[in-house]
């Protein structure tokens, strides 16, 4: 395999890079580098995950209550929305491996749309915890009509604002995730319209989906961590 | 292995028992640690004077290994290491196992300065005076930030952690002032948190925790007392004198502009809230970093400062 | 596809701009070596303030805060601006590709943008001294860097962008290792800076990650207060220990795994013999990179921490010990019998040799946990760490430069001025350092900006070595610079060394190599 | 060194499949919260979110029929975590001095 040679490309063809032997060379790489990539994700998020399941050994009665400030049905609905838009996330790939440029733009912009409703749910969210000062930490300052709850659990839990300091930062980290991710599937729409992707050459749409999928399999954790159990 | 009682290795002298060990043990890792030097680097420049090129011909030797030799210098090396590791465990067992009968102090550590606080309530800054030959161990926590309690003479260092407790002890073997540090870093004046420990006979030691340490003193005595202790390393003396906080010349009446607008006159409640509440009203051009001073000072001594403000023209 | 003769990567274009876009590996290597270079003379500055200040005891010409800024500065600049990127992303950038065989790093965008991150970074920790800069120590440990009221969170983000600056470069490195190899180019036939540089990627892999998170807590903490590491709060100040050192303990193995690898390359090719255990060499960096994620808790042996976690790690620490000995054994059995060539770089290889290994007992004696207690925090750490980071790292870094200069220009370092900038770097080195464990034996803390009387004479001595020191980078600087303009036409292979990288012209054209390379053999075979 | 393989094509059948698990999934373990397990209630929602996750391990991001390789660096992650967690909680978990303010 030591000489390369590649005399012209068919139109829509992928030109790859010059230090690879080929676009499946290329290809693997890329995969190879996203996995890796993927991890350092995971052990950034993990960091969080470790700091909370430490805390709750040392706080698990203030967990408990911090949980119950939180609609478990949003959560839920949150849940379904990113496993829809991940399975939709996989037909993108699949179509445009199988050529078929209307189906996989159509499964992109569910996957974005879903993107978008999780990200509404969670400002609904969010703007609610504003409201009642469920705020983490030093911000903590439960106050209103509806806070009557917080406002007794805070008594008892003097550190209460913990649970929120931990449910506003792994939400948010992985909100801004999503918020990346809808940004990079914007990015394949475009060049699936310019027909860019074919059964030749999919790598970005591969690299982006598993990222999504990520995405997906943090909310997977989060969600009973936070909304059940507490 | 060296002897027990080693000066020579620059460490201070030791004055407990414990010290003794930790420079016993420290002599053998020094011992290890010159034989593994001396190999390496005497092999090194012994071969690199030996073999130096002597023509662009010169023949080589091809050898890729020998397992027997790596075995060998990855074997003794292992075993040196265990050695000062279960060494080091049980000097460390030593350090941090509390015998049941001690003296018991506590340590309150605050930006930039320590407090000793004895059972019957004898409160001490910046100077522990503890009895010869007597198990003591200090109960420590800090104020505000991380703080570390160290006596090179006992050889023996603890990190004094804001919200929870952490204890060292020690049985000093022989009479003398030695030296406390801070060891971690807290900021501004973390160089100048300094102590002493006094070691003196049993009858001084009761003789001078049964003192009262302000009898006789008149208020603004006390205050100054204090002030050399708790205050000094951020309040100068000096007209415009601008340490970490302000300075105390003239500062009783004045009129003080605060930071984010508005102006307060310096009178005694004033000046009891800014050692309480420091954070209440921050004086402009500062930073709300002075710690509280409320359960480090009694009333008593807080009149004191009042009244040695007020002298500080 | 190859290239007009006389054409290389300098010259192929020309203008500030196809630098500062360029996807060239070794463009941005070189890119690399200039900002880099800059930081180090930045943070050197940093350290004869340092040095200035304390040779006297009182306070000379910086008070408290003053020094405190300085020292921040001094350790936050030299470990995630100098060394941490020093050899992967510098020389490893320049040279690793060359020596598998390969045209370029598997990702060269997103090199390029790792090159911007680490500037971006770098920038954003400068922006800190206009709010009063940082004074927290490069360790940031809480509460204090949550109390501090100055541009501490400016030097946390910007250590926080320059992480990233490091796990991008790692993880192109990976992936380059694993899936861009010459034909015949087996694992077993890399040269060892290779296999250095591969398990210092998977370090900044996996560990940088949590040194972000970290950080980005740290920020969230003085932003909002969210209390995880704050006392008042419930939190815990040690688990921030926990965390910051779970990443720079591994840390300190990516400063050094390069440039252990440099050194395995300067031995075989100034002894012009093959290296002895090579595979031992190879594994051991793998070894070194796996145990050392598992010994945190050395730095935190009188934090608060549990005796009983003291103790695990303590040894688990011991064995990190066993593949650095290994390391340490093998290039001294290397020179046996060998045909040793006194040039500039291997000057700076024995002369890691001569340092590391006194920084790596050190090492083992602040290991022994009940030693440990009476050295935390003083001066004897501070010496410890500057015999491995100077003495290792810096010292192999120099000879790096001096061995790779004829393949990065073509032309020759002049050996008088270098040999005169070792001689007085070694010397000052030891002048400097030496004193200062003996300091933290008669308990000098470290970070005091004023120290007690009897703690004079020897600072004194120390600070002398200091200049010294910058005196020798200064020769050495000036011999590069000489060189890079005026120096002797070099020819592709001046040490007549076996692996790939010199087996193209000096400078390389834009591809490497001018025909892919097939690989036989592996990259010592001196017969 | 390119690995030349060829790049499984999963049918759709088993993607929805995979929602349908998924979803009905998620129904357990929220109704499981709605239970009261005890100390078996962590468990039990780790436990279901693991088999979630594993689902979207293999199938969507097709793990099932890619390079082993790409295991071994996920599993290296998640190893590096459990790392931190075991060695920071041993020395919570160990402290005997510890009295909390709160
Ligand atoms: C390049 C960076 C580097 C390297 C390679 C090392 C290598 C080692 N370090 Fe160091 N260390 C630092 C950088 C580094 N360190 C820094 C920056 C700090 C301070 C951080 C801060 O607080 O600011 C620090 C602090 C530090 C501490 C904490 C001290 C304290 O704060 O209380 C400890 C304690 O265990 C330690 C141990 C070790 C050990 C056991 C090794 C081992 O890897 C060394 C192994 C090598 C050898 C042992 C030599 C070769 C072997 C032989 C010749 C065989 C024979 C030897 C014997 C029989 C002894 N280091
Ligand atoms: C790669 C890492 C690295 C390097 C290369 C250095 C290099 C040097 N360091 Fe550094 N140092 C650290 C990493 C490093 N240090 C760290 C991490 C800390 C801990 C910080 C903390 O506690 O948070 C520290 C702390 C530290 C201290 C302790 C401060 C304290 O605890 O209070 C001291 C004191 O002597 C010191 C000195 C020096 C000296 C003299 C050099 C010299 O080797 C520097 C030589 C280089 C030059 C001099 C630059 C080149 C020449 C010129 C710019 C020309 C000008 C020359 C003259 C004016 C003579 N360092
Ligand atoms: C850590 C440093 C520090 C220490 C120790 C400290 N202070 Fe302060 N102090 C400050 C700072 C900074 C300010 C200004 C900001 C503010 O008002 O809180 C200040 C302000 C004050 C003021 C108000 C000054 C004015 O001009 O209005 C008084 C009074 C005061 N301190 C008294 C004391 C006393 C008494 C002690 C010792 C028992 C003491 N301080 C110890 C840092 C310190
Ligand atoms: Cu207190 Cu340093
Ligand atoms: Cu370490």
């Amino acid at each position: 395999m030591s000489t390369v040679s590649h005399t012209g490309h068919a139109p829509g063809e992928h030109h790859h890079a010059h230090h690879f032997d080929s676009t499946a060379h290329e290809y693997d790489a890329a995969k190879f580098g996203i996995w890796t990539f993927l991890a350092t994700e995971i052990l950034m998020f993990g960091g969080l995950f470790v700091g909370y399941v430490i805390f709750h050994s040392k706080f698990p009665e203030m967990f408990h209550a911090g949980s119950t400030f939180l609609d478990w049905k949003l959560g839920a609905l949150n849940t379904i929305v990113l496993l829809v838009s991940s399975l939709t996330m996989a037909l993108s790939i699949y179509y445009a491996r199988d050529n078929q440029k209307g189906k996989t733009l159509f499964n992109l912009y569910v996957t974005l749309a879903c993107g978008g409703i999780f990200m509404c749910v969670k400002y609904i969210e969010y703007t609610h915890k504003f409201h009642m000062g469920l705020l983490p930490g030093h911000l903590f300052n439960p106050h209103g009509d509806h806070a009557e709850a917080a406002i007794e659990a805070a008594k008892h839990f003097s550190n209460l604002g913990m649970y929120f300091s931990f449910y506003f930062t792994m939400t948010g980290l992985h909100g801004s995730h999503v918020l990346a991710g809808m940004g990079l599937i914007t990015w394949c729409i475009i060049r699936t319209h310019r027909g860019e992707f074919s059964d030749k050459y999919w790598t970005p749409l591969e690299c982006v989906g598993l990222f999504w999928h990520l995405v997906d399999l943090i909310w997977i954790y989060l969600f009973p961590l936070l909304y059940l159990i507490g | 292995m060296s002897s027990a009682s080693t000066t020579s290795v620059f460490m201070p002298p030791a004055v407990t028992e414990v010290a003794k060990n930790v420079d016993t043990l420290y002599g053998f890792l020094l011992i290890a640690s010159l034989i593994s030097c001396i190999l390496v680097i005497g092999g090194l420049i012994y071969f690199a004077m030996k073999y130096r090129r002597q023509g662009d011909n010169d023949k080589v030797p091809y050898i890729s290994h020998n397992t027997a030799l790596e075995f060998l210098w990855s074997f003794i090396p292992f075993v040196i290491f265990m050695v000062a590791f279960v060494w080091g465990w049980v000097v460390y067992y030593q350090l941090r196992t509390f015998p049941v009968d001690s003296m018991e102090v506590m340590v309150n550590a605050q930006k930039w300065n320590w407090v000793f606080t004895y059972k019957n309530g004898r409160k001490s800054p910046a100077l522990l005076t503890v009895p010869v030959n007597q198990n003591v161990k200090l109960i420590m926590t800090s104020k505000d930030v991380l703080h570390s309690f160290f006596i090179p003479a006992f050889r023996n260092k603890q990190d004094v952690v804001p919200g929870r407790y952490t204890a060292v002890w020690f049985n000093a073997e022989k009479l003398g002032s030695y030296q406390v540090f801070c060891a971690e870093y807290c900021g501004d004046n973390h160089a100048g948190m300094l102590a002493k420990i006094d070691v003196v006979t049993r009858a001084e030691f009761d003789q001078w925790l049964s003192t009262e340490p302000y009898k006789g003193l008149a208020p603004a005595q006390i205050g100054q007392k204090i002030y050399s202790t708790s205050c000094i390393a951020c309040h100068g003396l000096a007209p415009g004198e601008k340490k970490t906080g302000p300075t105390f010349a003239g500062i009783f009446g004045k009129t003080e502009e605060l930071e984010g607008g508005g102006t307060v006159t310096v009178d005694e409640n004033y000046i009891r809230e800014s050692m309480m509440l420091p954070n209440a009203k921050i004086v402009k051009g500062f930073q709300g970093v002075m710690p509280t001073q409320s359960g480090q000072l009694d009333d008593e001594e807080v009149a004191g400062v009042i009244e040695y403000l007020k002298t500080l023209k | 596809m190859a290239s007009a003769p006389g054409v290389n990567y300098l010259n192929e274009k020309s203008g500030i701009w196809s630098w500062l876009t360029t996807l060239d590996h070794k463009r941005i290597g070189i890119l690399y070596m200039i900002a880099v270079m800059t930081f180090f003379f930045i943070g050197g500055v940093f350290a004869m303030l340092i040095r200035y200040e304390l040779f006297r005891s009182g306070s000379q010409i910086m008070d408290g805060p003053m020094y405190n800024r300085a020292m921040t500065f001094h350790g936050a600049i030299m470990v995630f601006m100098v060394i941490i990127p020093g050899i992967p992303a510098f020389l490893g950038n320049f040279i690793m590709p060359m020596m598998i065989g390969a045209k370029d790093v598997a990702f060269p965008r997103v090199n390029l943008m790792s090159w911007y991150c680490l500037l971006i970074g770098a920038a954003v920790a400068f922006v800190s001294l206009i709010y009063h800069g940082a004074d927290t120590g490069w360790t940031f440990y809480t509460p204090y860097s949550i109390s501090t009221q100055n541009g501490t969170i400016w030097m946390v983000v910007g250590a926080f962008i320059i992480g990233f600056s490091s796990i991008l470069t790692g993880l192109n490195f990976i992936v380059t290792i694993h899936k861009l190899r010459a034909p015949g180019m087996s694992f077993w036939r890399m040269p060892l800076f290779v296999w250095a540089l591969y398990s210092t990627a998977l370090l900044q892999v996996l560990a940088t990650p949590v040194l972000a998170i970290t950080l980005l807590l740290l920020t969230m903490e003085r932003l909002f207060g969210v209390g995880i590491f704050d006392p008042t709060l419930g939190g815990d100040p040690v688990l921030f220990q926990h965390f910051f050192w779970f990443y720079s303990h591994p840390a300190v193995y990516i400063m050094i795994l390069p440039a252990m690898g440099v050194v395995s390359e300067l031995i075989a090719t100034f002894s012009q013999k093959t290296i002895f255990g090579y595979k031992a060499i190879a594994l051991s960096s793998v070894g070194i990179a796996a145990v050392s994620f598992f010994v945190w808790g050395h730095h935190m042996f009188v934090s608060g921490q549990s005796e009983i976690a003291g103790i695990v790690f303590s040894f688990i620490t011991m064995l990190v010990g066993v593949p650095t000995a290994i390391k340490t054994f093998n290039w001294t059995a290397t020179l046996y019998k060998g045909s040793i060539r006194f040039d500039s770089p291997l000057l700076f290889a024995l002369g890691f040799l001569f340092l590391f290994t006194i920084g790596g007992v050190t090492g083992i004696i602040l290991a022994t946990v009940g030693v440990d207690v009476h050295f935390h925090d003083t001066y004897f750490v501070v010496a410890h760490f500057h015999y491995v980071m100077v003495g290792g790292t810096l010292m192999s870094i120099m000879g790096g430069i001096y061995y790779w200069w004829p393949k990065m220009f073509g032309r020759m370092v002049d050996e008088r001025p270098a040999r005169i900038s070792f001689v007085l770097i070694f010397v000052g080195f030891n002048v400097t350092f030496f004193p200062q464990f003996i300091l933290g034996a008669m308990g000098m803390p470290r970070r005091y900006f004023d120290y007690l009387p009897e703690y004079e004479s020897l600072n004194k001595i120390s600070s002398v070595g200091a200049w010294t020191i910058g005196a020798g980078f200064l020769v050495g600087l000036a011999a590069l610079i000489h060189a890079w303009k005026y120096g002797k036409i070099s020819g592709p292979n001046p040490w007549n060394s076996k692996t790939l990288e010199w087996q193209t012209p000096s400078p390389p054209p834009h591809e490497n190599f001018t025909t892919q390379p097939v690989v036989t053999a592996g990259p010592y075979e001196y017969r | 060194m390119s690995s030349g393989s060829e790049h499984h094509v999963i049918p759709l059948k088993v993607y929805f499949n995979v929602l349908g698990a998924l979803l009905v999934l998620t129904v357990i373990t929220v109704a499981a919260a709605r239970v009261d397990f005890g100390q078996m209630n962590t468990i039990i929602a780790l436990g279901i979110a693991s088999i979630k996750a594993f689902l979207v391990l293999s199938y969507f991001m097709h793990l099932k029929y890619d390079d082993k390789t790409f295991w071994v660096i996920f599993g290296t992650a998640i190893f590096g975590l459990l790392v931190l967690y075991f060695f920071s909680e041993l020395d919570i978990m160990t402290r005997v001095l510890e009295i909390n303010v709160l």
